[in-house]
């Protein structure tokens, strides 16, 4: 029989241009190859998270993908109660044997399209602008400067957040004007990681002939000729891998750590971005690359608790 | 840190481009408040409008389509508060609370029902209201300081923002130079008075009710067609509210409201600027302290400089002539 | 529309009733327009809220921390003040508790960590309630402006500190280390097993004594008298001897103190750790419940426990229809607080007429 | 001659409460009519119906002549007809040119008519000796002068029938008598002038033909010429009103109140009062007589504890009132009630009443917290109680403890306050105009009630601006004006040009 799935959103939904969105996306497109389909709820708050889960596990479902830190202390509490049924966690680590806690290296994508902006930005200036200032979007901010500065350690970033509350996803108007002021200072590349707010940034960064780049999918066709490359997280790709373990009987349980060499995280290369990335920058990106996947550069994550190096 | 760390310029152009979204809703609040009603569902005016504006100039593609369907809109919700307010003279806060919540919601569950995309409009595109360049700016522009001055401060912006600013005179004139506004504050401030000397007091509201309609429509379609070209859920993020604020620490006066929108407007901008700046005595402040900079500021301003602040008289009291 | 003339069931049930229906009349267009069936969500609402006995626990759950900030907006309000600021305040709450919870929570028994949490909540509340307070009875700033500002304010301070401070090494999710057992608040469900696992706690009886209490003392003590004569008439308060600086200013903290105290439901009662933004609009919705409960113990308590009830079946009917999103529920309390709180008079003339037919 | 205003049949109810039942009479052109009644006879309510405020349930109303159907204030002006409300109907923030524009501006632009506008007011001002500066805001005002914007917005809008409710209740003599040269002059230019009022002298001064209402219907219609002030008030209230009323000798106990070299200075620096000095004995009741706004006011809100003075010294029974070292009066008249002074306040929507209180919770306030049951809670059993005995005895209508305060009269309102005060059982008794706006009757037993408290040695202190009470109640007599004592009269030496003259600033010489 076909497993009985599910993907629970946090309370960004799935359409936040992030990490739910990019859920649904990888959920629908196994529904899309397999037929099989899934349940989604979004839970909107840590309570509902909890209420959620265990309304699912209930059902005896065979995968429940809960999206975000947020759910992370439900995820462990009712995995808990429901031995049965499986759990994937994404960005978030908790402890059962029936859950399965995927976190991305968003520090090496970050360290990537960082190298990318310090080598296409004539001014030396770089851009980064963040949703609110909470450990994951300073580990992407970090990197992003770790890579850039690898380039030229005399590069400048500039770092913005939109708010403090769940508004600053949502504020394209505030995610432009943050890029406004940073092309002001001399800014010439920003890099975007702000959901919904974020798509002002992009639009600011083409209306004012600047780069920008984009977040979690690849966001380099909204604005060709605008859109440097993305820092791509594929949580679309640990969901429909998720879901196909559990189809195919594959599915282990632990943690799960994705970064570029596992197939996480990465920058996006396409049409819709050829042009702006010369062979100077593809060459110098992909090098970096490959000497993070071979474990030459050491991208450092601040989650661990170490401070930012740069 | 040195005087130029602060980009004046910047902060300056920013201020302009940050402050009309409040100057149209703190008008409208104005307005609605000076002739007695609450207007505390200016979010959901603008949540609206800015909803409409973007997808009428996206589906129809032109802005000036999307700017007349932003204000039937808020004229109409604007309609249904005066309805509550003076006929059947409920509570207005309740009223103005309870549109700011159903729009919210309204907004998304409409755009999602029509788009599908997460209660998001599609880019307007081309549809967005261009920037005015004024005359002579391309001969200027290389003159240092005026040349910026004429093109990037006054010049470079979309027309709402010239109305927006021109509207302060006129609110100004219609308030204190018009037969209109002379009914208008009698009514907010006496409206038995007005009764007493002929004003009809009901229609007098009811009128301007839809002209805080129109004025808050701006507003809307400022924050989705011409800042972002698109339409987000929420993307009003306590507009409303801010432009409130500053309607009362204006006092209930054009100018004065003006210049708290201007005050946000530019500590919203100085924020951005001192974020992960080295500022003298204090450091590096984080960034989530450096945002609370606009509210903490209005505080002090608010506790320190400005006078008691003094509502009109019948403000959120429906008129009923008897005791 | 003068519905003094009506006699009280009309008032009482049968308008508020009509008013009840006519909300949900445009929700069911609204249903129906998104290509669902209204009745069929109206069933699964109305079972998932309160017949069903875990979804009734979560409505009750959810009422209970309604109850509190209602109850905040509402105390302030009988003394002419609208504290917009309920948000911030249980925020600052949920800081009391947690400090106090993070400092005692593995030294001190479950009877002791209780109240102290409770305390912690109160009181920061309180003080953040305070400021506002004193501004307006001393510098005469608008307290409307101070607290929206407030809430912002405690949003930027609460991320700080959060991520500063609280988050554990090690982890991503902005949000407190989980308290110890002993913190958790005791369950329902362990005396009412019927009500599954579900976090409503003993922090719904607090709510009904704080609802009691408030109720007692606002229409049977002076201390109540002073606060509606100051909130209805500040020249004949001061005439009275009233001390109308200090009444603001502890009303304030008062008020303030019980927007924090929705912290504990949300907090010890469910959670068992602070996490970003965990208030999550409760405070704003506080507004409209001491709006359309018209500062009345017995209107605040139906009116939370109906948009709890809501909260819950919202929930349940947007996981049911997937065409129906769950801001849906956002959109029907907008309407239900538009037609049963502004335009609560809307079916007076039309009863009266049918009345007067009768006679 | 046809009548200028017929009233045929009018009928009017609120609720239960029928305001006019079947109201007929006319009014002739170029007359000036009074209407008199007690309080809630129903005038203001005919009168309003006849400037479109309020509709009739019934009956028509003719203007020379012709049944016309005014339906608005609007309707009502535009047919010349112009009314004088009981409450100003003025809006405070505006200047008196505004609110006289308010209504007839003359276009949509203002600014092209306010010069025009300006100079007509001047042009009326001087012409009907009416001291108004166009360019006042309304709130700076006096009463008087507010009164007199709202003569002049009727002049300026030339009504012909003007309808004047008690416009002389906040007016001193001087006032009052010219808003009546002011109605004689109306009259000679053959306007209609209609004139309510309490005051039954002023019917006879200035009246051709008198309506008298009860309990909302006409009791009857007279020409002046031959009638008395007893048979009015016989046709108000049905008896005989006593304006002497008996009182015991006068038999002053020790000094109560001892005020020495009062100050007081507002924000500006403007002087409001200067060496005030006096003493108050136990069983006496001095009066302070002055015309309005010459820091009676202000003398009485420093008194009760709601003002801090700027400087001097109050002595109560040999000890000084808590002044020293305070910021503000926050909370002060809690103090001074406490030793035993209450207060009657000038103006009892504003100060005395809670208006959307019950009544019987507006018999405690100021008094709350001498009230608490058990666990400190209100016992609202003798609450109750005490309420309704209260009601009875000062008679207060109607009788419904219930009721909220602000739908009792004016006059029923007053006498809950006085009767709070009075149940108090104070050792000085603040008395700030107690009856103004209120019926003879009413004022009849305000005035039993005083003197009775008099009689049993309270010290009262009373501000009026109405000779005749000052004469009915007062032992001694001191004169006020521009913030100063400017004399002091025994009641025996009572002489109105005098005490004119020492209102006007004339000092003692
Ligand atoms: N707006 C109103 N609503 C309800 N009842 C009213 C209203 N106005 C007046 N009344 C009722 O009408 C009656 C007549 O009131 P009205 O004001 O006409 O009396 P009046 O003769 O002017 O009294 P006074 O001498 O005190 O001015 C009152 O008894 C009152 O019950
Ligand atoms: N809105 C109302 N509904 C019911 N009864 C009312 C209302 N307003 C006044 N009354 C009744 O009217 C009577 C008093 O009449 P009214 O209010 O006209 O006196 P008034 O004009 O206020 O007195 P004053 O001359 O002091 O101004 C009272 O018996 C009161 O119960
Ligand atoms: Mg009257
Ligand atoms: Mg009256």
């Amino acid at each position: 029989a076909a497993p009985k799935l599910a993907v629970v959103y946090d309370a960004g939904g799935k359409f936040d241009k992030s990490f739910n969105q990019s859920a649904f996306e990888g959920a629908s497109r196994f529904k899309q190859e397999t037929g099989i389909n899934f349940i989604e709820v979004q839970a909107s708050s840590d309570t509902q998270a909890e209420q959620v889960l265990r309304g699912l596990a209930r059902k005896n479902l065979d995968l429940i993908a809960s999206i975000g830190f947020a759910q992370q202390a439900a995820v462990q509490k009712v995995a808990k109660e429901f031995p049965k049924v499986r759990f994937v966690l994404i960005d978030g680590v908790a402890q059962g044997a029936n859950v399965n806690s995927i976190t991305f290296k968003e520090e090496e994508g970050s360290y990537l399209v960082g190298v990318a902006g310090a080598m296409a930005s004539k001014s030396k200036k770089l851009g980064f602008i963040g949703g609110i200032d909470i450990p994951l979007i300073r580990t992407f901010a970090c990197g992003y400067t770790q890579g850039a500065k690898a380039v030229n350690p005399k590069i400048d970033v500039f770092s913005n957040m939109v708010g403090t509350t769940a508004a600053a996803w949502n504020d394209p108007a505030k995610g432009g004007e943050l890029a406004r002021s940073q092309f002001d200072r001399g800014v010439d590349v920003v890099f975007a990681v702000a959901g919904g707010s974020g798509m002002g940034t992009l639009q600011t960064a083409k209306e004012k002939g600047k780069l920008a780049i984009g977040v979690d999918s690849n966001q380099n066709a909204l604005y060709p000729g605008s859109i440097l490359t993305s820092m791509v997280k594929r949580v679309d790709n640990a969901v429909y891998d998720s879901f196909t373990q559990v189809k195919n009987g594959t599915w282990k349980a632990g943690v799960t750590a994705k970064g570029l060499k596992e197939g996480g995280v990465d920058w996006a290369l396409d049409a819709s971005n050829r042009k702006l990335i010369t062979p100077e920058i593809e060459k110098r990106v992909l090098g970096a690359r490959k000497d993070i996947i071979d474990g030459k550069v050491k991208v450092i994550d601040i989650r661990s608790g170490a401070a930012c190096p740069v | 840190m040195t005087f130029d760390d602060l980009h004046l310029g910047s902060i300056l152009v920013s201020t302009v481009r940050n402050a009309p979204v409040l100057i149209f809703a703190g008008m409208a609040g104005l307005f609605a408040e000076r002739s007695g009603v609450i207007d505390i569902g200016l979010e959901g005016k603008i949540l609206a409008s800015a909803f409409v504006s973007a997808a009428v100039a996206y589906i129809t593609q032109n802005p000036w389509n999307g700017i007349a369907a932003g204000m039937l809109v808020s004229i109409l919700l604007a309609t249904l508060q005066a309805y509550v307010a003076i006929t059947q003279k409920g509570n207005q806060l309740v009223a103005g609370i309870a549109i700011n919540i159903a729009m919210s919601g309204l907004t998304f569950v409409v755009a999602q029902y029509i788009f599908q995309q997460g209660g998001r409009t599609p880019d307007i595109g081309s549809a967005r209201l261009f920037d005015v360049v004024l005359p002579g700016t391309a001969a200027i522009r290389d003159v240092p300081f005026i040349g910026w001055v004429y093109a990037h401060l006054i010049g470079g912006h979309s027309v709402l923002v010239y109305l927006a600013f021109a509207l302060v005179p006129l609110v100004h004139w219609l308030l204190y130079h018009t037969r209109f506004g002379l009914r208008l504050r009698a009514c907010g401030e006496n409206p038995h008075a007005a009764d007493a000397a002929g004003v009809n007091v009901a229609r007098q509201r009811y009128i301007t009710m839809i002209v805080a309609g129109v004025l808050c429509s701006f507003s809307g379609a400022y924050l989705s067609i011409v800042q972002s070209g698109f339409f987000l859920r929420d993307m009003s993020a306590g507009a409303g509210y801010l432009a409130l604020t500053a309607m009362v620490f204006g006092n209930w006066r054009p100018l004065y409201t003006f210049l708290g929108c201007l005050m946000f407007g530019f500590f919203a901008a100085v924020q951005i600027q001192i974020e992960g700046v080295d500022l003298p005595v204090v450091g590096r402040l984080p960034g989530s302290l450096i945002q609370m900079v606009p509210y903490v500021v209005t505080v002090i301003v608010l506790a320190g400089l400005m006078a008691k602040s003094v509502a009109p008289k019948a403000l959120g009291t429906p008129f009923v002539k008897s005791r | 529309m003068n519905n003094q003339d009506l006699p009280r069931w009309a008032t009482a049930f049968v308008m508020p009733l009509l008013n009840l229906l006519s909300a949900l009349l445009v929700t069911a267009l609204v249903i129906h327009m998104l290509g669902e069936s209204p009745t069929e969500s109206l069933a699964i609402l109305v079972n998932s809220a309160v017949v069903n006995p875990e979804g009734l626990s979560y409505t009750l759950f959810y009422a209970s921390t309604f109850i509190f900030t209602g109850l905040a907006v509402s105390i302030a309000m009988q003394a002419g003040l609208f504290n917009i600021g309920a948000e911030g305040q249980m925020y600052l709450g949920g800081l009391g508790l947690t400090l106090a919870m993070l400092a005692f929570d593995s030294s001190l028994p479950a009877w002791a960590l209780i109240p102290v949490g409770v305390l912690g909540a109160a009181l920061f509340g309180g003080l953040w309630a305070f400021l506002p307070g004193y501004l307006q009875a001393k510098r005469g700033s608008h307290v409307v402006v101070t607290t929206i500002m407030f809430n912002f304010i405690a949003a930027s301070l609460m991320n700080f500190l959060i991520v500063k401070y609280m988050i554990p090494d090690g982890e991503q999710n902005p949000a407190s280390r989980l308290f110890t057992e002993a913190a958790e608040l005791p369950r329902l469900n362990q005396w009412f097993p019927i009500l599954g696992e579900t976090p409503l706690n003993i922090s719904f009886f607090l709510a009904i004594l704080a609802l009691a209490v408030y109720g007692v003392m606002t229409t049977r003590s002076s201390w109540g008298f002073k606060v509606r004569a100051t909130g209805l008439n500040k020249h004949a308060a001061h005439y009275a001897g009233i001390r109308i600086s200090k009444m603001i200013i502890v009303v304030m903290l008062i008020s303030g103190a019980l927007a924090g105290l929705g912290a504990v439901n949300s907090v010890m009662g469910s959670t068992h750790y602070l996490s970003l933004n965990f208030v999550g609009g409760a405070g704003f919705i506080g507004i409209a419940i001491a709006l359309m409960g018209r500062q009345h113990p017995v209107g605040i308590f139906l009116s939370a426990v109906l948009f709890g009830a809501l909260t819950q079946g919202g929930f349940d009917l947007s996981l049911e229809k997937q065409n129906i999103p769950p801001e849906t529920v956002i959109l029907i309390q907008g309407l239900i607080i538009l037609f049963c709180g502004a335009m609560e008079n809307l079916y007076a003339p039309v009863i009266a007429k049918m009345l007067n037919l009768k006679k | 001659m046809q009548p200028a205003v017929e009233f045929r049949g009018i009928s009017k109810h609120f609720g239960a409460v029928k305001a006019n039942t079947d109201v007929s009479f006319a009014i002739a052109k170029g007359s000036i009519h009074g209407l008199v009644g007690e309080n809630g006879a129903g005038k203001s309510t005919l009168m309003s119906i006849l400037y479109g405020y309020y509709r009739a349930d019934g009956g028509e109303i003719l203007l020379d002549g012709q049944t016309r159907h005014i339906r608005t204030s609007q309707e009502a002006i535009a047919m010349g007809i112009g009314m004088v409300h009981q409450h100003f109907m003025l809006v405070e923030n505006m200047t008196v040119l505004d609110n006289v524009m308010l209504g007839s501006e003359g276009g949509f632009q203002l600014k092209p008519k306010r010069a025009a506008v300006e100079a007509k007011l001047r042009e009326i001002c001087a012409r009907y000796r009416l001291d108004v500066d166009p360019l006042a805001v309304i709130h700076d005002l006096s009463v008087g002068a507010q009164q007199r914007v709202e003569i002049l917005k009727q002049i300026y809008r030339s009504a012909n029938i003007l309808i004047l409710d008690e416009p002389t209740a906040v007016l001193t003599a001087q006032e009052t008598a010219s808003l009546f040269e002011i109605l004689r002059l109306f009259k000679e230019q053959g306007k209609t002038i209609i004139l309510i009022t309490h005051k039954l002298q002023e019917i006879l001064d200035i009246t051709d033909t008198v309506t008298v209402m009860r309990g909302g219907r006409v009791i009857g219609a007279v020409p002046t010429a031959g009638t008395t002030k007893e048979d009015l008030a016989n046709m108000m209230v049905g008896r005989q009103i006593i304006n002497n009323l008996p009182r015991a000798p006068y038999n002053p106990g020790a000094p109560v109140l001892h005020v020495q070299n009062l100050q007081l200075q507002d924000g500006q620096g403007v002087k409001l009062l200067a060496d005030i000095g006096f003493t108050l004995r136990a069983g006496e009741i001095v009066a302070i007589a002055g015309v309005s706004g010459n820091g009676q006011s202000e003398l009485m809100e420093i008194l009760s504890g709601m003002r801090l003075p700027s400087s001097g010294q109050v002595d109560f029974e040999g000890k000084a009132l808590p002044f020293a070292g305070r910021s503000d009066a926050d909370g002060l008249p809690r103090t001074i009630r406490d030793l035993g002074i209450a207060h009657i306040p000038e103006d009892r929507l504003r100060d005395g009443v809670v208006k959307n209180f019950s009544v019987m919770h507006n018999t405690i306030l100021g008094y709350q917290d001498k009230l608490k049951g058990r666990w400190g809670l209100f016992d609202f059993k003798a609450i109750a109680a005490r309420c309704a005995a209260l009601m009875k005895d000062f008679d207060v209508r109607p009788n419904n403890h219930d009721l909220r305060i602000g739908l009792l009269s004016g006059g029923n309102q007053q006498k809950v306050v006085i009767a709070r005060e009075v149940l108090a059982q104070p050792t000085l008794m603040l008395v700030g105009q107690p009856t103004r706006g209120v019926d003879i009757g009413t004022i009849e037993s305000i005035h039993r009630q005083l003197l009775a408290l008099r009689d049993s040695g309270v010290a009262i202190l009373l501000v009026s601006v109405e000779l005749e009470e000052v004469r009915a109640l007062a032992d001694r007599i001191l004169v006020m004006c521009g913030g100063r004592i400017t004399g002091e009269l025994k009641i025996e030496e009572f002489d109105t040009t005098r005490i004119g003259l020492l209102m006007g600033g004339m000092h003692k010489s």
